[in-house]
């Protein structure tokens, strides 16, 4: 998988999920490995502009983006500003070299244990490639009991306990933003006086609020279910010209 | 005799692949196979007795044999070690649901009675719940409680400590860190009314983390 | 020549009945035991680590092994069959590259807190991770750490280093070489760009568990 995306990367294809890497640092690990130069070697200041480069171009296609990926794309903004300034004055704060050094140490650590990682793994493994076996047919027996059940089965049951325990505790129905029917009844019965004259549905329910679909959709169809049910008791009458057309509201004062 | 000793040599130093499959695979299954089943997994499947027999003959007087019952093979322990040899092995149990809450509320809340317990589970204990952890050694009585009645405490043992592979007590994972752990996770979280009510776009993130968990667990399962 | 002939028909015919005894028990028990209890079985104890390794040379190249991991002995299909004996595969899920990595920077770097695996993989861990490696039974927590918060420290089991075909933690490959390169120091937090990165509200939330763990016991005693 690391190759196919060390060879994009270097075709300049950007059209790579962030859901391949393992956070920042791993990225750069990758895109530090298309340097190709010992990993010592590595121009920080290049690695900086090759890491910010693909959050750009990321962030053009994919408009959510982790948070860590832009602080790493922060701080390393940060750091090639620092190392393209003359040296400083020592003051209290991490020299740019220092702040290098960290990285680049940072980053052979990291690839280091992904090294690792794969040479443990491919270890003959027990289960996978090596076997137990034997029968104790034909010999005496003697069975001892032993409980398997082990500090996983100790946690998972009481976090289990915990859980349940939570949820009884949680019960508590949350005040819903939602807009009701009784209370779209109780606002239309209010404004009756208002609406003598046909008047188009949607200027008599409440004030859609903006960049909330769901809150709006729900004040429209508790306002819908309303009116149908103050025409059905005759409060008020109801019409619509056509299908999908627009529905007209008026007091009904006979009833 | 140069003959022989080549041949002997050549036993001992067993280049046969077919050999060491049959005996792997004997060895694993752990039951009686069949020839035919056997011959399956060989390349010399013509071979497959003569295969056999020599495996048979060089653990002739080994502490394992392979015996031959009907058209079945199997590895077995020698005939003349069962007499005097006993052997213990240990039969593996797991603690009933009950048992296992029971004593995970005692090893987090210790000293506790059973009734505090009981209220936890939000059960009546069986009569052996205890008892049973008692006997496996896993926790003992530890004083009194002085209310009325002065019920029974309970506390776990230092062979609960040792069999559960803590340092001590204190080991024991906090609530926040069996939740940073993945043990308190919600798997099938049922979203409430004010979920609902969220903003769309808020309502698109939670979508796209609920699949950033499943890959997640796809990639546990899948073979990466 | 004849000499060298009786040396190894003597090695085949194998009169010595400790090994017999030896080899039956290790294959009856189908799982590994320990040295100590294996020298209760037999007359020669003291010449137990000789027999042992006897047993083993004599299945250097046969089907089935004798792998010590440990201070344990058992029989183990070889190495080289894998291919052969996926039939009896049981590790049904692989792991993932995350798991993977937390798992070895444990095996290198323990006992190690959560967030110094953070650390080093330069991500916040996802949920599932820890919990699932010891599920497995490759890792425990093995104590806290004395910094403010004592977040619990993690090593790997026994299993790990059975189930691995280690022979002891130090038997990890390549340590001496990560070591000699400085990457199994536990750096001061600071010098490595995560902290310096992290925001300040991430790191108190992850390292402040003590106080929640009493909040936790507080919760309980009201419920109760």
């Amino acid at each position: 998988m690391l190759n196919v995306q060390d060879t994009e990367i270097k075709e300049g294809k950007f059209n790579l999920l962030l859901d391949n890497f393992e956070g920042p640092i791993d990225l750069l690990l990758v895109l530090a490995r298309s340097q190709k130069v010992d990993l010592s070697d590595i121009s920080i200041s290049e690695l900086a502009d090759q890491y910010i480069n693909f959050i750009n171009q990321y962030r053009n296609i994919h408009i959510e983006i982790a948070a860590d990926y832009l602080v790493m794309a922060a701080w390393l903004t940060y750091l090639k500003s620092r190392l393209l300034l003359p040296k400083e004055e020592k003051t209290d704060e991490y020299t740019a070299d220092e702040l290098e050094e960290a990285l680049k140490y940072q980053l052979q650590r990291l690839e280091a244990f992904q090294n690792i990682s794969k040479i443990i793994y491919s270890r003959p493994l027990v289960n996978r490639d090596v076997f137990y076996g034997g029968s104790s047919e034909g010999l005496k027996v003697k069975y001892n009991i032993n409980y398997t059940s082990n500090l996983y089965d100790l946690l998972k049951s009481y976090s289990q306990i915990l859980k349940s325990s939570e949820q009884v505790k949680q019960l508590t129905i949350e005040y819903s933003e939602l807009y009701s029917v009784d209370q779209a009844v109780k606002r239309l019965k209010g404004i009756f006086g208002n609406i003598s004259e046909w008047t188009n549905f949607l200027n008599v329910i409440p004030n859609l609020i903006k960049a909330n679909k769901t809150i709006n959709k729900s004040i429209i169809s508790s306002n819908f279910v309303a009116s149908l049910e103050l025409s059905k008791n005759g409060f008020i009458d109801l019409k619509q010209d056509e299908s999908f057309g627009n529905i007209y509201i008026k007091f009904n004062q006979n009833g | 005799m140069k003959v022989l000793v080549i041949f002997i040599l050549n036993l001992i130093k067993m280049d046969n692949k077919d050999i060491k499959i049959l005996e792997a695979i004997l060895f694993a299954s752990g039951e009686p196979l069949d020839e035919n089943d056997l011959k399956e997994k060989i390349k010399e499947k013509n071979n497959i007795s003569n295969l056999l027999q020599e495996i048979k003959d060089f653990y002739k007087n080994r502490g394992i044999n392979l015996i031959k019952t009907g058209n079945k093979w199997s590895f077995r322990t020698a005939e003349d070690l069962s007499d005097e040899l006993t052997i213990f092995k240990t039969q593996k149990r797991k603690l009933s649901r009950a048992a296992l809450e029971t004593l995970s509320i005692i090893a987090y809340q210790q000293p506790i009675t059973r009734s505090e317990i009981e209220n936890i589970r939000g059960v009546q204990m069986g009569r052996g719940s205890l008892d049973h952890l008692m006997e496996i050694g896993w926790i003992r009585p530890s004083g009194r409680k002085s209310i009325p009645g002065k019920p029974t405490l309970w506390s776990t043992t230092d062979l609960f400590v040792e069999h559960f592979g803590l340092n001590s007590l204190s080991d024991l994972p906090s609530k926040e860190e069996l939740k940073a752990s993945g043990f308190l996770d919600k798997r099938a979280a049922i979203a409430t009314i004010s979920d609902l009510a969220k903003n769309d776009e808020n309502f698109q993130s939670n979508d796209n983390f609920e699949q950033d968990d499943e890959n997640n667990i796809d990639d546990f399962i899948q073979n990466t």
